[in-house]
């Protein structure tokens, strides 16, 4: 169990970001089949194969803001599509903004709102817009409460998975204001965001890896 | 789910196998995934460069060759190339006049795109980007996504690759890109839904006697779903969509394209053609110049697209220029 | 059944309207329904006439055009025309120095081409047949109705096209096209059927994972059914089956044609060639010239069609040579 | 009841197979479709719709040999495909060998015997090789066969359908050798042939004609 975020945790972290998206891949290609295109499993399939590869290759003591970065270009690089662009600016821009060795509750979650605005700058959604965002933004306000409350990294990173699930499944009502889905307009109500779902998968791993 | 394939991981690498294999007057680059011209870069000329999610075809490879574009970035199916491949792209056929991209308006292109400006600017190449969102079945708006790129994407690359040709520079050559574009307006009515190779099964369930009516490329569902109609009351409604978001007026000229969306038959293209440009005559508009075939699909998606793009001296005698690709010769 | 259509009874003609919109640049017939070369009567050239039942777009009015056909005569879908249609091409064409018809072996075809040829000897012109029968699905024996013809047509109608448009005579232009049939071989294979639009629904039910073999361009079943395989296997087979009813050895060059039958989505279509191009690399064969698309279709059928026709130098001349027609430019 | 082949008797022999043909369109089809191409039905109907229009512009008193080569002529410049030269041939030779100004049953058994000639002279197809001449042979000997006992023209005619319909049937278990069924092989074993069944009902007219 780790009380800052190290190149272990990091590592531990996207490996399990990795094996959640292969797991959860048909679900993420089923969503978006529904209301976009049906890639977004193989997409962030292909995606995370990739960073479990180029994570290898980095030195034992690369601290955990390097792994990010690397993930994030990786993802820019294999992705394509709109998450791969927005995943891996994400990433990218919080791996840079993260201190070395390693990075505290309260460093990993301003790197991450760094992550989100990059994010948001990139794609212009907003919370609501039914995108990743609505599972990002509340999984790092979870974070930042957390810090300021003074609670655990791993008790964080359970609250910031539970609050990016609840985003999650908080698109379902919602009608897209961004992305594909926002094509099909009022059809788009009912249907939860891929994104978003990935998102919270995310999170989640990150309060697997944190658990173990 | 039936396909002509080996495994869907392997689609995009096996389809430019066999584009490199047909095609050997071009040169398919398969590990940086680009496709261009043999005689690039050409010193002096502007480089035209587009490029998007594959199962478009002949979109976008089939538009490379003298006349149209210089190279092709082709993403995995359905999903926007990496700025990997378009930085490989310009690299390949930057001439030292500058480079400017098609990008059809799609979130994934747009942002891919625009990182891969970033790169090339970053090597001191100047990067012009045409947007292509020609698709009135969404509306245009700043709180969207905004309009989709479909059809107008061959008049572009069509009119810009003709000026690029010539020896014009980069503004000039993504202005008359702009200018086609903002001239072009399209919608898409689909019969049956297509199939991506990964997801294994159709994007969505239509009954047997109904049809999406605005559907975009991606085998997204539509605007909504309606009952098939004979194909005179069907284009009607198309053509009447199509002029309810353009500015032509009776005595305009258009270049139209009927536009098979993958396993339309042709003969029902010409078919619906025929509807086209009758209904466009009642109302004044002359068809001055026509494409009818599969030229942006979507996979095995049945079902057509109607472009209209308003033309004028320039765009006509652009559109009149020699181009020599795989899937349009004229001239 | 789902067709951009008015109605079964109008499809022929609406098509042929709205082709006559697409294509000024021929004179299309609607009420003797036939297709010709604007410029037609050309004194002293021998006129190629061709024709066959619709539904196999774009074949042939899409082959009208300098270079290739003077004339076409579309029948009903998937019906033979009628004597009197072919009587109006070879008027409206003939410029007297004689006539060519490419009839694809089916007994409709024959008989009223036959019928054809008989009336206008009754009016003082000479008319020579090419019959195509390339598909060796059916075997040939004069107990059965022979090998049909499929994506031959497409090389015959360009070689005896280009020999034609130079001034040849009759019987040269008969003989080259006769010869470029002897030379060809081909073989299909369907993923599904086709709809007649006056049947109202598909030739034959295809379960999800079962393809057809040995399928002919008129939607009846094949030799046997198959589950459906990788494509390079699927193509093994088909190769292997092509190669065994043809005269090619190492060493020797092709023209190949990969054809979809309708509904293929093109990308498929150059994975299959790529498969193709591989596997006859393996047995020495070098594809010399190629085509890769809708060519010889069967209306909204999944699939394709492999054609290998055996080049020598004339017959790569006469491929390379100018062609201006609605489905194929070359040159 | 007509005991010879006059003007009123072909007209009626001839409406009587276009009404056939318009009723059992949809089944020819289906016939077609299962071992050929599917537009038997639709040929045939179209054919016949234009032999009706071109009969009413023929005079009161044309022979009923006109008549026939009337037709015949109508369904080769119609139809199209197999049946279209083959059905015109049968009865446009047919018609021409027919007497004027009426035509005795022997006089009918010899000119159908010569268009069936016609069809095969053109078609090339035997007896047993899952065709029209199935039907069409077996119904010319059974005229030829009524003519000599002195049956009349009525009893004649209900033998020939008869013999024409057992044809059809006998062609089921047959594998075709002529015609688009012989592109399945065994595969068109099981299936009756379109164009026999279709000489059924032009028989059938016959005596359905007589009969009234
Ligand atoms: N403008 C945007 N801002 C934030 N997220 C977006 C935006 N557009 C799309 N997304 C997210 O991307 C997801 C789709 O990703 P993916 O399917 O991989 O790409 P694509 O839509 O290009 O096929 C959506 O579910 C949504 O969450
Ligand atoms: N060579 C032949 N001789 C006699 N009858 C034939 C021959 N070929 C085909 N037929 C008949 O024609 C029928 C098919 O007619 P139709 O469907 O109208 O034409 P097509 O086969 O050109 O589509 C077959 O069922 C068969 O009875
Ligand atoms: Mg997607
Ligand atoms: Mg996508
Ligand atoms: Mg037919
Ligand atoms: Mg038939």
């Amino acid at each position: 169990m780790s009380f800052t975020l190290d190149h272990q945790l990091a590592l531990a972290w996207l490996r399990a970001a990795a094996a959640a998206v292969e797991r959860e891949q048909q679900r993420l290609t089923d969503l978006d089949a529904a209301i976009g295109d049906g890639d977004h499993g193989s997409n962030l399939r292909r995606g995370f194969t990739a960073v479990t590869e180029a994570l290898a290759a980095l030195p034992a003591d690369a601290p955990p803001g390097e792994l990010l970065t690397k993930a994030g270009t990786t993802l820019i690089s294999k992705v394509g599509g709109a998450s791969g662009p927005l995943y891996g600016s994400a990433l990218r821009t919080a791996g840079r903004a993260l201190p070395a060795p390693t990075a505290d509750l309260t460093a990993l979650a301003e790197g991450l709102r760094a992550g989100l605005t990059a994010v948001q700058k990139l794609g212009g959604a907003a919370v609501g817009d039914k995108t990743m965002v609505d599972a990002f933004e509340p999984a790092v306000a979870a974070l930042e409460r957390a810090a300021f409350d003074g609670f655990s990294l791993r008790e964080a990173a359970a609250l910031a998975a539970e609050a990016a699930q609840a985003g999650a499944r908080a698109t379902v009502p919602l009608e897209a204001r961004k992305g594909r889905a926002s094509y099909l307009g009022p059809r788009s109500v009912g249907h939860q965001d891929p994104g978003a779902t990935s998102t919270a998968l995310l999170f989640q791993a990150l309060a697997d890896a944190t658990g173990r | 789910m039936k396909k002509l394939i080996n495994t869907p991981e392997t689609v995009l690498d096996d389809t430019l196998t066999g584009f490199a294999a047909a095609h050997p007057e071009l040169t398919v680059d398969r590990e940086a995934r680009v496709i261009h011209r043999a005689d690039a870069p050409r010193a002096g000329k502007v480089a035209l460069v587009s490029g998007g999610g594959s199962g478009h075809e002949p979109l976008h490879a089939g538009f490379v060759g003298p006349g149209m574009l210089d190279a092709a970035c082709p993403g995995e199916i359905f999903t926007s190339p990496v700025p990997d491949q378009m930085l490989a792209a310009v690299k390949a056929v930057h001439g030292g006049a500058g480079v400017v991209f098609v990008v059809k308006n799609y979130t994934g292109d747009v942002l891919n795109f625009e990182l891969a400006a970033e790169l090339a600017a970053d090597e001191g190449i100047e990067v012009r980007t045409v947007l292509v969102d020609d698709d009135v079945a969404v509306k245009d708006s700043t709180w969207t996504a905004g309009r989709r790129g479909t059809g107008a994407t061959v008049v572009v690359e069509k009119v810009a690759g003709a000026l690029a040709e010539r020896g014009a520079d980069a503004a000039a050559v993504a202005s008359v890109g702009q200018r086609a574009n903002a001239a072009s307006r399209s919608f898409a009515v689909a019969l049956t839904a297509a199939t991506v190779p990964a997801a294994g099964r159709p994007g969505f369930e239509l009954p047997a006697d109904e049809i999406e009516v605005g559907v975009g490329i991606h085998g997204e569902p539509g605007r909504r779903r309606e009952r098939l109609r004979p194909a005179h009351e069907l284009v009607a409604e198309v053509v009447a969509t199509v002029l309810a978001e353009h500015t032509l007026s009776a005595g305009d000229e258009v270049i139209a394209l009927v536009n098979g969306l993958g396993a339309t038959p042709l003969h029902e293209l010409y078919l619906v053609y025929g509807e086209v440009a009758a209904q466009l005559a009642e109302h004044g508009i002359t068809i001055a110049r026509n494409l009818v075939g599969n030229y942006v699909t979507s996979l095995d998606m049945a079902g057509f697209s109607l472009t209209l793009t308003k033309a004028d001296a320039e765009l006509l005698e652009l559109w009149d220029a020699p181009a020599r690709t795989p899937a349009l010769r004229i001239g």
